[in-house]
């Protein structure tokens, strides 16, 4: 496990200016969601945490249509499978480095939030832990659909087509729990949605985990 | 005789029997389409 | 070779019955059962909504069941009703999503209540959408099954999930909003149309399943003539 | 019956890629310590063939033991008896030489193979400015580095200099020397017909 993490890792820092677009490309349409709205401050300071995860998702889907890029180069993903590599362990690295490299986007878009929507918040460590949980959340379906889609044509609008009905939960229960955090929250209803959170990263870790070998072998 | 709160609803329900109807009589046809298509 | 010649005319029969209790049932519950009290002639939609949700989620559980068969025994003839199973249930969640709209429009004032069993109908849908789309951009035909029964597989898992989510999500501003208890009377025109759907759906899923086969077996080449014996 | 268990046991193996039969009905055995040649043209199913015996891909009909393990039951038991030099390179582009040959074992291990193969002094560059020979070379030391008993060789020669050729050749009756069975996928009859101790011909997908 610990040689497919290093990996991966390697992988990602290689292909590093690849992360910085796509937090760009986040920060961006997160200026845009502002746009569609209007210069009017309370408003948009109501829906920052929905712009934030759907900025969020919307780069998901290039991070983790690339994720399988370098595997499906010079058909390494069978290279490995035939070491062997167990699927199981090379899916679980693949979906842990999507989940630090969602982790990273999002904290990395807070600020961009923060300043566009005068959204501030001093609960820090619970928007971090909704970050993890929820970006988790996204990477665990999406890692298996990329290995899918990879396999597919057309794979650019193919992964957000099967991902995005599959996380609504994710989505509803991360910008809940985000928008409580701003916005306050009298009655405590976050711990909710945070258990909705990970009883669906609980189902999809270990679901995704037994079918990944199926998506792969020939 | 229609009583209830709701009123005027008949052109609701016409749209939605009618609608149904259409849908699966659409996807009735196709299904003859494709098979004879395919065999 | 894939397509069971048992009994050709079998989903024939199934639809041509399944039309004639529709018709009847549809009748009664237009024209013969009272108007509801609260909700007036706007009730009568119920008399096709809920046999459609009835036969809705039966179609969904069908493909879902068909989906792990074809992992287990990588038999193309489940393939083929994962893929009928999963047009049939599209088909089946795009009327309950018309049908839960005409529904609202009278009721609510508002297309679209975000009720939750509608709201997970409509998630399942665009799922089904997306699983069909992949097998049509999958070309080799075992790849193209494995993968979308195990997309089945997960959509349909996330199908609870996302009922949950939106009932918590919803309850906030809204009582969720049941059919009203249907009394006794009300029965028979529902009993008739869920059957109805249900024989007219199990004929159309049957169909459907043998235009998959035929397709298969034109994809598929015979296997070789030395080797039909050895055939695993 | 030979004492130990035959390094190939194939019978009736088939593989269709949609309408095509890629391969079908082949059926041959092999002793271990052997080395074997796959002889046919582009498209005859050596390819394929090879594929299936090494786990890979899956056949459609018929059966198989490589090393004694059933080809359908005891794939990773394969697996780890065997290596493929596969067309594709099994490389990452964007990961050096040594980070590629550290994915299967320890760093002297890989330097060991690098030097072997003559790539020592390129370890630390990205394969994706390595040329098609030196791709092959560092395959072949991927494959060095798994240490097969049962080595599936598809096309060695291609893309390689004559200093290349002379290479693989060596590997090859290392590979022998320490017991292994290897067979050899080729079109170069003439070349590997020199050393080879058995041979199968293949015609599009049937034994020749």
């Amino acid at each position: 496990m610990i040689a497919a993490l290093r990996k991966e890792f390697l992988l990602q820092w290689r292909t590093r200016a690849q992360a910085v677009a796509v937090f760009v490309f986040g920060a961006t349409s997160l200026l845009l969601f502002s746009f569609a709205i209007g210069p009017n401050a309370a408003a948009l300071r109501q829906h920052a945490a929905g712009f934030l995860w759907l900025g969020l998702l919307l780069s998901s889907t290039l991070t983790l249509s690339e994720s399988f890029h370098a595997e499906m180069e010079n058909r390494a993903l069978e290279g490995l499978l035939l070491l062997p590599v167990s699927p199981r362990v090379l899916y679980y690295g693949k979906a842990l480095a999507n989940t630090v490299q969602l982790m990273l986007l999002g904290i990395a878009l807070v600020p961009v939030m923060v300043v566009l929507y005068d959204a501030g918040t001093t609960r820090i460590p619970i928007v971090l832990l909704i970050i993890a949980l929820g970006t988790a959340g996204i990477s665990a379906p999406g890692t298996l659909y990329s290995a899918m889609t990879a396999q597919a044509r057309a794979k650019q609008t193919l992964l957000p087509l099967l991902l995005f009905p599959l996380i609504v939960p994710v989505l509803l229960a991360s910008v809940k729990a985000t928008s409580l955090a701003i916005l306050g929250d009298p009655m405590d209803q976050s711990s909710a949605w945070l258990a909705l959170l990970v009883a669906f990263d609980g189902i999809y870790w270990s679901l995704c985990g037994l079918l990944f070998d199926r998506v792969v072998e020939d | 005789m229609t009583g209830g709160y709701i009123t005027g609803g008949w052109p609701y329900v016409i749209a939605a029997y009618s609608w149904t109807a259409l849908v699966l009589t659409a996807y009735a046809v196709s299904l003859f389409v494709r098979l004879r298509k395919s065999r | 070779m894939l397509a069971n010649p048992r009994f050709p005319k079998l989903p024939y029969a199934l639809m041509t019955l399944g039309v004639v209790c529709l018709l009847i049932g549809s009748y009664l519950g237009l024209f013969v059962a009272p108007p509801e009290h609260y909700m007036g002639e706007v009730q009568r939609i119920m008399y096709v909504h809920v046999p459609t949700a009835w036969n809705w989620m039966l179609a969904v559980l069908f493909t879902f069941g068909a989906a792990i068969a074809y992992l287990f025994t990588s038999d193309f003839k489940w393939d083929a009703r994962v893929e009928a199973g999963l047009e049939v249930g599209a088909l089946l969640g795009f009327l309950l999503c018309c049908q839960g709209a005409i529904w609202a429009k009278p009721t609510w004032g508002v297309w679209w209540d975000w009720d939750p069993r509608l709201t997970s109908t409509a998630v399942l849908l665009c799922s089904f959408a997306g699983i069909l789309a992949l097998r049509r951009f999958v070309d080799e035909p075992t790849k193209r099954a494995v993968l979308s029964s195990v997309a089945t597989i997960i959509a349909s898992v996330d199908l609870p999930i996302v009922y949950f989510s939106v009932r918590w999500w919803n309850s906030l501003h809204q009582m969720q909003s049941s059919p009203a208890t249907v009394s006794s009377q009300f029965h028979l025109p529902l009993r008739l149309n869920a059957f109805g759907i249900l024989f007219l759906m199990s004929g159309f899923i049957a169909l459907r399943a043998r235009i998959a086969s035929q397709r298969l077996s034109s994809e598929l080449a015979p296997p070789p003539q030395e080797l039909v014996g050895e055939l695993a | 019956m030979p004492m130990e268990p035959l390094a190939i046991d194939a019978s009736h193996l088939a593989r269709r890629y949609g309408r095509r039969w890629a391969l079908s009905d082949v059926s041959f055995q092999l002793a271990p310590g052997k080395i074997m040649m796959v002889a046919g043209r582009n498209g005859s199913g050596k390819t394929t063939l090879l594929r299936i015996l090494s786990t890979a891909i899956r056949a459609d009909i018929g059966h198989a033991t490589v090393g004694g393990h059933d080809i359908v039951k005891e794939r990773d038991a394969i697996r780890r008896a065997t290596a493929l030099l596969a067309h594709q390179s099994y490389l990452y582009e964007s990961l050096t030489a040594r980070e590629n040959l550290e994915i299967i074992s320890g760093a002297p291990a890989a330097s060991a193979a690098l030097e072997r193969v003559g790539l020592l002094d390129r370890a630390n560059d990205a394969v994706s400015t390595f040329s098609a020979g030196m791709r092959k070379r560092l395959s072949f030391a991927r494959v060095l580095l798994q240490k097969p008993s049962i080595a599936f060789l598809d096309e060695p020669f291609g893309q390689l200099d004559p200093e290349g050729f002379a290479l693989v050749e060596e590997v090859i009756a290392e590979l022998k020397r320490g017991g292994a069975t290897v067979i050899v996928a080729t079109h170069q009859v003439d070349r590997v017909g020199r050393f080879a101790d058995a041979q199968l011909a293949l015609e599009n997908g049937r034994v020749a």
